[in-house]
């Protein structure tokens, strides 16, 4: 790779807060932790296209004042603002459903919780 | 007029299936049965003794307690097949994180397959 | 330019904005009053199906496509939102709005008792926003952005009855489904971007070279869609979301995860179909026999679950799993044959599309048949009902309807299309046919499971005064009941004009 | 009732500086054409605003102040403000979001945009985006508020119940 090693940090990163957040899905069991790692899997995600977007030594992607120079992409911006939405809304209902079921079931096990049990 | 327009068909390569001919026969069919059914005895009546249950002289059960319940209904089946229902049930955990796990081994052995290949 | 030109040209656009302009209406309108909210529900998917119809109609009779840029004509400077209707994006969109609309008709009695039916009403049009975009759009990024909002809006839903445990249950397990599935959705179109710094499916189409990322991408997205899709072993989430949301909206769950599987055809067939020829027989190769493997899991596992569940939304929420595994086991097949060079694949892709619509309708119809049971008797379980035929005299013909079109049985619609998927898998492999006409068989004794332990059999003194479902659920089953009559009668005239263009959209990118 | 939020200090700072907050907000929201933000920062700015005085206030207090009913129906308002926006652009622009309004002269955010180096963009220009960040601002404070009062009151009510 001729890319110098700090531009590959980035990349590294987003792999293991993916990672991490599937570790978390997976492995932990309360409700309020699963919560977590899906949002830690979106900021990974987010961190990948802010990066792709990314040039070394760029300026705010301002069309009218911009004092000259290379500009950071501002699509990956915008669909990281879309993603950002997108994942407050997801974030709210999957809190909201976390508390009735701490209502119905008294645990934030999801293995207790468990239904559809065949 | 040919053929075709009057009863459409859809050919399935090897042969064609026309849902409106398929009508006219079974309408053929039950006129048939019906006359058949017409030929039998005309003598049975209802609600007499004719149509008394008969269980080997034992005494009929209530009308509820003989409808044969949905779990009690393939019995045999689910008895035969018991070594895999065994295996889909351990499947069928109900655990969110589980299912994500299936997802990941899915996506693992899907990037072997496509991407080694 | 007239009024109506404007009207065609914009109709892309208007069939999206309509639902989501009556969806925030819909709460204002709920102060004034119930019945008019339901009113005005019903009259916002009326017009969208208007124009859904108009464009079809325009679509199938011209052979042509239409392609709609948002907030402006220019497109060379600037990445737009652009839409891109043809004759399968059409299809579906026809789907999703039947389903809708005829879900939104059937809500009107079954949810009289719900409370917070301005909400209800609201996600609903705005599931059938996020549907409808999903199928139209021609950009990477704005079907993600339509795929969360389905998913969202899905999962309240699925989730409204919030006194039962369990629906919360199931509304939780499918948010974390597809926000997972959503966010690897993302996260490929992220690496599409940063390979050919393109979103529109069609520049990527071009652009496309199949190498080691791409790969990556096609492996997330095809995995990520599946697990929407409902494809074993990825389905556990299916029953426990249809069988647990209220029965108009597990109908039109069916047209979401039908979206999805349209989103799996769109990626395989349009944005990797640009590959070159020689990968393209490698790639179709391996990914068909994948896809089959896949199908038939899902079919034998579907059928194999359904028949020991004893809950009918449940139950029919695996033969559901097994009616996609007939959709996909068709599509696969046709990739392999299209691998081998076979000429049979037009047949078997035909054979898949058309089963799509007729999955959607046979199933959608049990659902709804589920629900007036429910309904007439507050009882789920199959093993507590018995001789409802004799009070419920409508809803049973519809069962027996929706039981033979599941099943495979002619005349109904469900038997042409699954001729076709047998003929045509004969030609890959007599054993596939052999192993869908079994799963096929299974399904029928499914249901006649079904047929004898809720409808026949003597009348369970609990049941005695059971009613017949208000007038609107009947009339919405049937509307569904028609439509399976219609297409098992005349499959000819749907094949020819509806199923062929979408097909050819599809081929169009393959058998060239 | 436990739920009276929290000290004197805490509640007499939070109303002191939630001015400022709300203002910032409000300035990011109008600024959305011209630096980076826009309705939904903005709005989470204003929203979090609130939601300090909520937490400051105690979720009881709050619900007495303002009826969830009102959010949500000023939520709807901002999504059919963006919505109806995009759709007269059918209208005037004869294409589904089109910005009628930008270099039209229009008194309303309708002068012409200036291309180089100015000292200070001009604020005035940018057409219907400006208005359209508007409306996703009002639905964007709003629904974030109501999402965070109905939490905290169901929880509240919840610890009340055992």
């Amino acid at each position: 790779m001729t890319l110098p090693f700090a531009l590959n940090i980035p990349y590294i990163a987003v792999a293991l807060l993916i990672l991490l957040g599937l570790y978390a899905v997976i492995f932990k069991r309360n409700l309020i932790k699963i919560v977590i790692g899906i949002t830690l899997i979106e900021s990974g995600v987010n961190m990948f296209l802010i990066t792709l977007g990314y040039r070394k030594g760029s300026i705010a992607p301002i069309y009218t004042s911009s004092p000259g120079g290379i500009m950071a992409l501002p699509v990956p911006q915008a669909l990281t603002l879309t993603s950002i939405v997108i994942g407050v809304a997801v974030l709210a209902l999957m809190l909201s459903l976390v508390i009735h079921l701490y209502r119905h079931y008294n645990t934030l096990d999801v293995r207790k919780i468990g239904g559809g049990k065949e | 007029m040919s053929w075709d327009a009057i009863f459409p068909q859809i050919s399935t390569g090897s042969g064609f299936w026309s849902p409106l001919v398929w009508s006219g026969a079974i309408l053929i069919i039950l006129l048939i049965a019906i006359g058949i059914r017409r030929l039998g005895r005309k003598d049975y009546k209802e609600k007499t003794g004719q149509t008394q249950v008969f269980l080997s002289g034992n005494p009929e059960y209530e009308k509820e307690q003989m409808h044969v319940k949905a779990s009690n209904m393939y019995w045999g089946f689910m008895e035969s097949m018991k070594w895999l229902y065994k295996y889909l049930n351990k499947m069928h955990t109900g655990v969110a994180s589980d299912y994500i796990l299936w997802f990941i081994v899915v996506l693992a052995v899907l990037f072997i397959l496509i991407g080694v290949m | 330019m007239n009024i109506y030109e404007i009207l065609l040209t914009n109709s892309p656009a208007l069939i999206v904005a309509i639902p989501l302009l009556g969806a925030f209406l819909t709460p204002l309108i709920s102060r004034i009053n119930g019945k008019l909210r339901n009113l005005f529900a019903i009259s916002v998917l009326g017009l969208t199906g208007f124009f859904i119809f108009w464009l079809a109609a325009n679509i199938f009779i011209g052979k042509e496509t239409f392609s709609y840029v948002f907030g402006g004509v220019e497109t060379s400077t600037v990445i737009r939102i652009i839409f891109e209707v043809d004759a399968l994006s059409i299809f579906m969109a026809i789907i999703a709005i039947i389903l809708a609309f005829v879900g939104t008709v059937y809500s009107w009695a079954f949810m009289k008792d719900n409370t917070g039916l301005d909400k209800y009403y609201t996600l609903i049009l705005l599931m059938t926003t996020g549907m409808l975009g999903m199928v139209l759009t021609g950009d990477m990024f704005n079907f993600f952005v339509f795929l969360e909002i389905t998913s969202i809006s899905s999962c309240a839903l699925i989730a409204f009855r919030t006194n039962q445990g369990f629906a919360i249950d199931a509304g939780f397990k499918y948010i974390v489904i597809s926000a997972i599935g959503a966010l690897f959705v993302l996260f490929a179109i992220a690496l599409l971007y940063s390979q050919y710094n393109a979103l529109n499916m069609a520049v990527l189409a071009n652009a496309i070279k199949y190498d080691f990322v791409d790969k990556i991408a096609l492996v997330l997205l095809v995995g990520a869609l599946a697990m929407k899709a409902g494809i074993v072993p990825m389905h556990m989430w299916l029953p426990d979301a249809y069988g647990r949301a209220p029965a108009p909206i597990s109908l039109i769950l069916v047209g979401v995860t039908q979206a999805s599987l349209y989103g799996v055809l769109r990626v395989v067939f349009t944005v990797y179909g640009g590959i070159s020829e020689i990968l393209k027989v490698n790639a179709y190769l391996s990914l068909g026999t994948i896809v089959v493997i896949l199908a038939i899991a899902t079919m034998l596992v579907g059928v194999i679950m359904a028949l020991k569940q004893f809950d009918f939304k449940r139950m029919i929420a695996y033969a559901a799993v097994a009616e996609i595994g007939f959709m996909i086991l068709a599509i696969g097949t046709g990739l392999y044959l299209v691998g081998v060079g076979s000429l049979g694949a037009d047949m078997a892709f035909k054979g898949g599309v058309f089963h799509i619509i007729n999955d959607a309708l046979d199933i959608g119809l049990l659902f709804l048949v589920a629900g007036s049971v429910y309904y007439a008797t507050k009882e789920t379980s199959l093993d507590k009902m018995g001789g409802l035929a004799r009070n419920m005299k409508y809803t049973t013909i519809f069962f027996i309807i929706g039981l033979l079109a599941v099943a495979g049985m002619p005349p109904m619609n469900g038997f042409a299309s699954k001729l076709i998927i047998y003929e045509s898998i004969y030609q890959a492999s007599p054993l596939l046919s052999i192993v869908a006409i079994l799963s096929s068989i299974m399904l029928l004794a499914v249901f006649v499971k079904v047929f004898h332990s809720a409808f026949l059999g003597p009348a369970i003194p609990k049941f005695k005064n059971v009613k017949e479902a208000p007038k609107s659920m009947l009339l919405a089953m049937l509307l569904i009941a028609c439509l399976i009559i219609f297409f098992g009668l005349f499959p000819d005239f749907i094949i020819n004009n509806i199923v062929e263009p979408a097909t050819n959209v599809l081929t169009g990118g393959v058998l060239s | 009732m436990k739920d009276e939020g929290m000290s004197r200090i805490v509640k007499t700072i939070t109303s002191t500086i939630f001015p400022f907050i709300f203002i910032y907000g409000l300035y990011i929201i109008a600024h959305g054409h011209l630096t980076p933000g826009g309705g939904f920062q903005g709005g989470a700015v204003v929203a979090s605003g609130c939601v300090m005085i909520l937490v400051a206030y105690g979720s009881v207090w709050m619900m007495k102040k303002i009826k969830e009913k009102n959010l949500s129906v000023l939520e709807s308002l901002g999504a059919i403000g963006f919505i109806g926006l995009a759709f007269l652009g059918l209208i005037f622009g004869e294409v589904f979001f089109s910005n009628y309004f930008a270099n039209s002269k229009f008194f309303l955010f309708g002068e012409e945009v200036t291309f180089g180096v100015p000292e200070f963009a001009n604020i005035n220009t940018a057409g219907i985006l400006p208005l359209m960040n508007f409306a996703v601002g009002l639905k964007v404070i709003a629904g974030l508020f109501a999402i965070v009062l109905i939490m905290a009151y169901a929880t509240s009510k919840n610890k009340e119940g055992e």
